[in-house]
């Protein structure tokens, strides 16, 4: 029943190579095999295979990305990282599932059992709804909405819900610190990450993820692709979002409620085992929808980058970018140190909010300029770039305030 | 440069009419001489010493304890008892042949950041090892004096009034003796090992008296103290005791070893 | 301008992320099993007895049982019992023997200082490091079997300060030798027997020629 | 008794502190961070009280690592001490030997020959290079950088440590100076690997610099936190690298001028704030003109013996007496004093530990600061467990 057609919109408006054999083999698979079943439970067969297939597809994703996180980390710091499992520690995600599988799962007596049980299980399940509305390919987008942005940040927003259970019903002061501190995290960084594409929502006209992805068709100049970074207020509204989204996945730098310095693992201190692992799952599902998110909206979906690379298949180019975004996290966590809490809120409040506003105005203005040509078209360029460098500059400064490299005198 | 340390005595006690300060020559090569304060007045002192633009001693290096107990002192009075004179030490070692009470000293060794000089060492001396043993804390003069005294406290036993904050630093609250003096014994715990130590096999015999551990224990020890059963060391036999601690009298082969 | 530092710090990880892909200096670690790291001479250990020859080395052991290592060991981790007898050295000389020589290397902190105090050059220090066993008992506690070691096996372990021992030695020998002839052709009846026991003459410079001499 | 009133006193000391009950505060939190913490360097412990993420109350607690090293000083051989003075400071063991043999040597009068002192010299600022480049990898962990500065310092300490194997034998333990000179003599290829080393280290230092110091986080992070007055840190007897922080011009090298140091030249360092950027940054400044200290050193390495002719090994027995000699360790100043009473074993064995010293002020620093700043402002003090605890 949710067959091809149901996407058709999609297929007209795909340019060559739309109809290639690759391109349609993911959906040709799940027909031929829900086309087995009696049509009654044909819907059941196939949602149920789009399911199978998100969870099996990044479940491994998942399991190598801990691997290339590891290795890509160890070769930041010098080191070759993990070996030794396999030939080049290629089965050492294996060897860490079965071990988290066979640890010993401890729940401290004075814990809140039912709350302790469900918060890695919640904070799972929360973290794979979003996956329901991404579109990974041209035509692989498992739940279509019209509101589906809306929908993502709901469900990515009730994580947070999850890591907080998991605090308070450990019973444990760090974990309660790290609970306090992730929902602070929460309210401050939901703001900037939802103001930082309305102006796409602005432009575009739509809350739907393919309606978001067609806005972004078509080439400027014949090569560039007309996707939001490619503008200044679209860069600027990326770079809020990307650290928005670092700090929704609470990754380093931004990685507080862990904070394996401060509060030792916060909310994870009194997990072991499965549940462990379970957390750390959830951390990357999160991880990789934010980045297929940040995708869609600022880097044209599963969209080629150049003309003539669209020949191959969408879900490629998706897995392209999904790679490089979650390369790039990887390197700023091998690389920054973390912030505290009250500079994580005044960075949200006092910076990346406010900027977030004027990027709006900025994208108002060049919504408002679309029709200049010529010589207007420069003029545009350079106000919108002096639009979203000068309040940065401006915010910059207020933001470090007294910190900056000191002389020292000799004796 | 520095005014000497009997310059530093002679004006302490023109400033502290009532108060003692005794000169203690060092016999050593080191010749780093020392001032005994009296007790009653050592606090006001330490703030001259602190607070005096000629010696301005603002920084408290080194605070520590010694124990001098009753029996020893005939032998060490070499270093401790002072020389009225002030001359040279020889004089000393020689007129110190009596017995004295013991007592538990706290030595201070003062430095000047400000006008880079020192040491001067000040020492404190208590009555006795048993009921006076208290001393004012220079605390209140030297922020430094705080963990270092609660150390001294801790070790020697020592009191220190008007310290802030005197508890035990590195034993745990509830031990009840002072480790560093000198008639200290360690508390009779032991965990079996197999080392040949005749006093820790005698240890071994008290803890785990015939059965237990007495067995690998005698093993060994056979072995090694009597010269008869020196070859039994290179034959195995494998002795199993009750607490399930098997031993063998040949260890295993070493790897690596070429 | 805010996040030059940040971009910065990127710049330099990134460097080292490719680094060390080609640059030796930015993938400084060695895989250990397979490859090993070449000891530096000097390295130490855990001690071990010299004997003479590796056939007979319970008859041809250096140490006479002198106790000064046993007195001088910090941790108190050498346990000596000297013989009532004597028997002949490698030299042929009588001498009295450790009966029992142990050593608890789980005690031991290979400081070297029974190898520093030793008159007879009969103790150095091993470079055996892969040593964990299952028995923290006594397969930890070395007796003189296992202890012993050939003199060849000093050679080749610290070859430099090996042969400025043997050297020492063969010296002191000549000396013994030439003093006992030059003693016993005058009056053959008495000859001296040095005494085996910390008394023992040694060459002042030995405690200070751990290593290398001076350039 | 004496009624001296305190110029500086102990925050907080013994009393307990003013909660604030009213419904919007709710109650403080009492933590207990370690001995298990990740970030306490060791088995220490600070109980902390929060009033939310605020410090109002810090209260460290030590002794978890006591082995009365001083009993066991007072129970062995003064040259049996030297091993066990390694495991002090177990980063610094070669500045722990030198002050312990200086303690020794002012004792029993043990002159020291010139080629030693240089060796000395050379060894204690391969000591600092490595304790400053482990600090500065061990803050920048504190403050959450997951690891890769501490490579890329630890990468570094491992080739002085190698040096140092190479030498005494020994990585960390190294048991090198004796009394009246050092144990192995430094082979011209020892001396080319070290000078090669101190050639590179200042490329490495730029490198580090430039991945963290300008970093705007870490500025953020340590940039006013736990500032320390220089009035203060004098008061509580701070050394070494915190105290010149605070402005304070002490540093032994030059007060006291042990050694050879008197012939070098170099500078000493000092920061305007105090604070744990400063305390960072004087100490990667101090690792420069260490630098600058063993460029002059190694090539003027003299000829000679290394050790006096007259020192012993065996038999070791000073006259009665005491010294306290010291030295400015890479933590401050660490000292040994020493009572002779003419016995093979010291009658009286003193560590002046810098850690335990400069821990004093912990919890002056960490008040008003939050439980993040607590861990770094620990950090940058400096602490081995090994030498706080004894």
């Amino acid at each position: 029943m949710i067959g091809a057609t149901s996407f058709s919109p999609l297929l007209l408006a795909a340019g060559a190579g739309a109809d290639s054999f690759l391109e349609r083999l993911p959906l040709v698979i799940r027909d031929t095999v829900a086309g087995v079943f009696p049509a009654p439970l044909q819907w059941l067969v196939g949602s149920t295979l789009s399911i199978v297939a998100i969870v099996a597809i990044f479940g491994g994703i998942f399991a190598g990305l801990t691997l290339v996180e590891r290795k890509m980390l160890g070769r930041i710091q010098n080191r070759p990282g993990p070996n030794r499992t396999g030939p080049m520690g290629l089965l050492q995600p294996i060897a860490d599932g079965i071990k988290a599988l066979t640890k010993e799962d401890i729940v401290p007596r004075s814990a809140d059992h039912l709350l302790h049980y469900l918060a890695p299980v919640a904070l799972l399940a929360f973290s794979i709804l979003t996956f329901a509305v991404i579109p990974f390919g041209r035509n692989l987008v498992p739940l279509e909405l019209d509101a589906a942005v809306l929908y993502f940040f709901a469900a990515g927003a009730a994580s947070e819900l999850a890591i907080f259970m998991a605090g308070w019903a450990s019973r444990n002061k760090f974990s309660l610190l790290a609970a306090m501190r992730a929902l602070a995290q929460l309210i401050s960084y939901e703001l900037p990450l939802l103001l930082s594409f309305v102006p796409i929502i602005m432009l575009a006209g739509t809350l739907s993820m393919t309606g978001i992805i067609d806005a972004q068709a078509g080439w400027q100049l014949g090569f560039i692709p007309r996707w939001y970074i490619f503008t200044p207020w679209g860069f600027a509204a990326f770079v809020i979002f990307l650290i928005a989204a670092l700090a929704e996945s609470n990754r380093s730098p931004f990685d507080l409620p862990e904070a394996e310095s401060e509060l030792i693992a916060g909310h994870l201190t009194e997990y072991s085992g499965f549940k462990y692992a379970l957390f750390f799952m959830a951390e990357y599902f999160g991880m990789i929808a934010l980045s297929g998110m940040a995708i869609t909206l600022f880097l044209g979906g599963w969209r080629a980058p150049l003309p003539f690379l669209e020949f191959i298949p969408s879900y490629a180019w998706f897995g392209a970018k999904l790679l490089v975004l979650l390369l790039f996290f990887i390197w700023i966590r091998g690389t920054f140190p973390r912030l505290r809490i009250d500079q994580l809120t005044r960075l949200a409040w006092k910076f990346l909010v406010p900027l977030a506003l004027v990027n709006l105005g900025t994208a108002a203005f060049w919504s408002l300029t679309s029709g200049w040509s010529g010589a207007l078209q420069l003029v545009r360029w350079a106000l919108t770039i002096a639009m979203v460098i000068g309040p940065f500059v401006l915010l910059g400064r207020g933001l470090s305030g007294t910190h900056r490299p000191r002389t020292y005198r000799y004796a | 440069m520095m005014e000497t340390l009997e310059q530093v005595r002679d004006r302490l006690l023109a400033r502290f009419p009532g108060g003692e300060v005794t000169l203690i020559a060092n016999p050593g090569p080191a010749a780093q001489h020392s001032l005994a304060l009296g007790l009653n007045q050592a606090a006001a002192m330490a703030l001259f010493l602190r607070d005096d633009p000629d010696l301005r001693l603002d920084y408290c290096s080194n605070v520590t304890g010694v124990d001098w107990p009753e029996k020893e002192i005939v032998e060490s009075t070499k270093v401790t008892v002072p020389d009225p004179a002030g001359g040279p030490a020889k004089v000393v070692e020689q007129k110190t042949k009596r017995i004295q009470p013991g007592y538990l000293e706290v030595v201070y060794h003062l430095y000047s950041m400000a006008l880079k000089h020192g040491p001067v060492i000040v020492r404190l001396r208590t009555g006795n090892r048993h009921d006076q043993v208290t001393v004012p804390s220079f605390t209140p003069v030297w922020r430094s004096c705080e963990f270092q005294e609660r150390e001294v406290f801790d070790l020697f036993g020592v009191k220190f009034s008007d310290h802030p904050d005197l508890r035990r630093i590195l034993m745990w609250d509830e031990f009840t003796a002072h480790p560093m003096r000198k008639d200290y014994v360690e508390p009779d715990d032991y965990e079996w090992e197999p080392t040949p130590h005749g006093t820790v096999l005698e240890k071994a015999k008290a803890h785990y008296p015939a059965t237990a551990v007495a067995a690998p224990t005698a093993a060994v020890g056979a072995a090694h103290h009597t010269p008869a059963a020196a070859a039994v060391t290179t034959a195995a036999p494998v002795v199993r005791s009750d607490t399930g601690l098997e031993t063998r009298a040949t260890p295993a082969p070493k790897e690596g070893t070429p | 301008m805010l996040g030059s530092g940040l971009l910065q710090g990127l710049k330099v990880t990134a460097k080292n992320l490719v680094g060390s892909f080609h640059d030796p200096e930015r993938l400084t670690t060695l895989e250990y099993p397979e490859q090993k790291a070449k000891l530096p001479e000097n390295y130490r250990n855990f001690p071990f007895l010299v004997s003479e020859n590796a056939t007979d080395p319970m008859g041809t052991l250096r140490c006479v049982g002198c106790q000064i290592c046993e007195k001088e060991c910090p941790p108190q981790c050498i346990y000596i019992e000297k013989s009532k007898d004597k028997k002949p050295d490698a030299t042929g000389k009588m001498q009295v023997y450790p009966v029992v020589f142990d050593i608890d290397t789980s005690v031991c902190m290979s400081c070297q200082i029974c190898v520093e105090v030793c008159p007879f050059e009969a103790i150095k220090m091993d470079q055996v490091f892969e040593i964990a066993t299952k028995d923290r008992f006594t397969a930890l506690l070395l007796d003189r079997n296992q202890l012993a070691k050939p003199n060849s096996y000093y050679h080749e372990i610290h070859p430099t300060e090996a042969a400025e021992v043997d050297a020492r030695l063969l010296a002191e020998r000549k000396a013994a030798e030439e003093k006992a002839k030059a003693a016993a052709t005058p009056k053959p009846a008495v000859a001296p027997t040095p005494s085996p026991t910390a008394t023992a003459p040694k060459p002042p410079e030995a405690p200070a020629a751990g290593g290398t001499p001076a350039p | 008794m004496s009624g001296v009133e305190p110029m500086f006193p102990s925050p907080s000391s013994g009393a307990h502190v003013n909660a604030v009950h009213d419904p919007f505060h709710g109650d403080l939190l009492e933590v207990s961070m370690g001995p298990h913490h990740p970030s306490t360097h060791g088995v220490f412990r600070m109980m902390v009280t929060l009033d939310g993420e605020t410090i109002v109350k810090l209260k460290p607690v030590f002794g978890y690592l006591h082995r009365n090293h001083e009993k066991l000083g007072e129970n062995t051989s003064y040259l049996g001490s030297m091993p066990y003075t390694d495991r002090l400071d177990y980063l610094n063991s070669m500045t722990n030997n030198w002050a312990y043999a200086l303690a020794v040597e002012k004792l029993a009068g043990q002159p020291v020959p010139e080629r030693a002192e240089y060796l000395r010299v050379i060894l204690a600022e391969l000591t600092r290079l490595l304790n400053h480049v482990c600090l500065a990898g061990f803050l920048l962990q504190d403050t959450g950088a997951s690891g890769t500065p501490l490579m890329y310092a630890f990468r570094e300490r491992e080739k002085i440590l190698d040096l140092f194997e190479s030498l005494s034998g020994s990585r960390m333990m190294c048991n090198y100076q004796r009394f009246g000179g050092c144990r192995v003599d430094a082979s011209p290829e020892w001396l080319a690997g070290a000078q090669t080393i101190t050639n590179n280290f200042g490329r490495f230092l730029d490198e580090y610099e430039e991945l963290i110091t300008g970093n705007e986080i870490m500025m953020a992070r340590t940039q006013g936190v736990g500032a320390l007055t220089p009035e203060l840190a004098i008061s509580a007897g701070i050394t070494g690298p915190m105290l010149r922080a605070t402005g304070v011009n002490y540093d032994l090298r030059k007060v006291d001028a042990y050694g050879v140091y008197s012939r070098f030249d170099f500078r000493v360092p000092l920061g305007d704030h105090g604070d744990t950027y400063d305390r960072y940054m004087i100490r990667i400044l101090e690792m420069r003109e260490s630098i600058k200290i063993l460029q002059q050193a190694l090539p003027a390495l003299p000829a000679g013996p290394i050790m006096d002719p007259k020192a012993k090994i065996r038999g070791f027995r000073p006259k009665a007496g005491e010294a306290y000699g010291r030295i400015e360790g890479p933590k401050g100043e660490i000292g040994f004093y020493l009572i002779s009473d003419g016995s093979p074993n010291p009658y009286r064995y003193r560590v002046r530990p810098p850690s335990l010293v400069n821990l004093t002020v912990l919890e002056d620093m960490c008040l008003g600061q939050t439980i993040a700043d607590a861990v770094i402002i620990l950090g940058s003090v400096d602490i081995v467990l090994g030498e706080v605890d004894r």
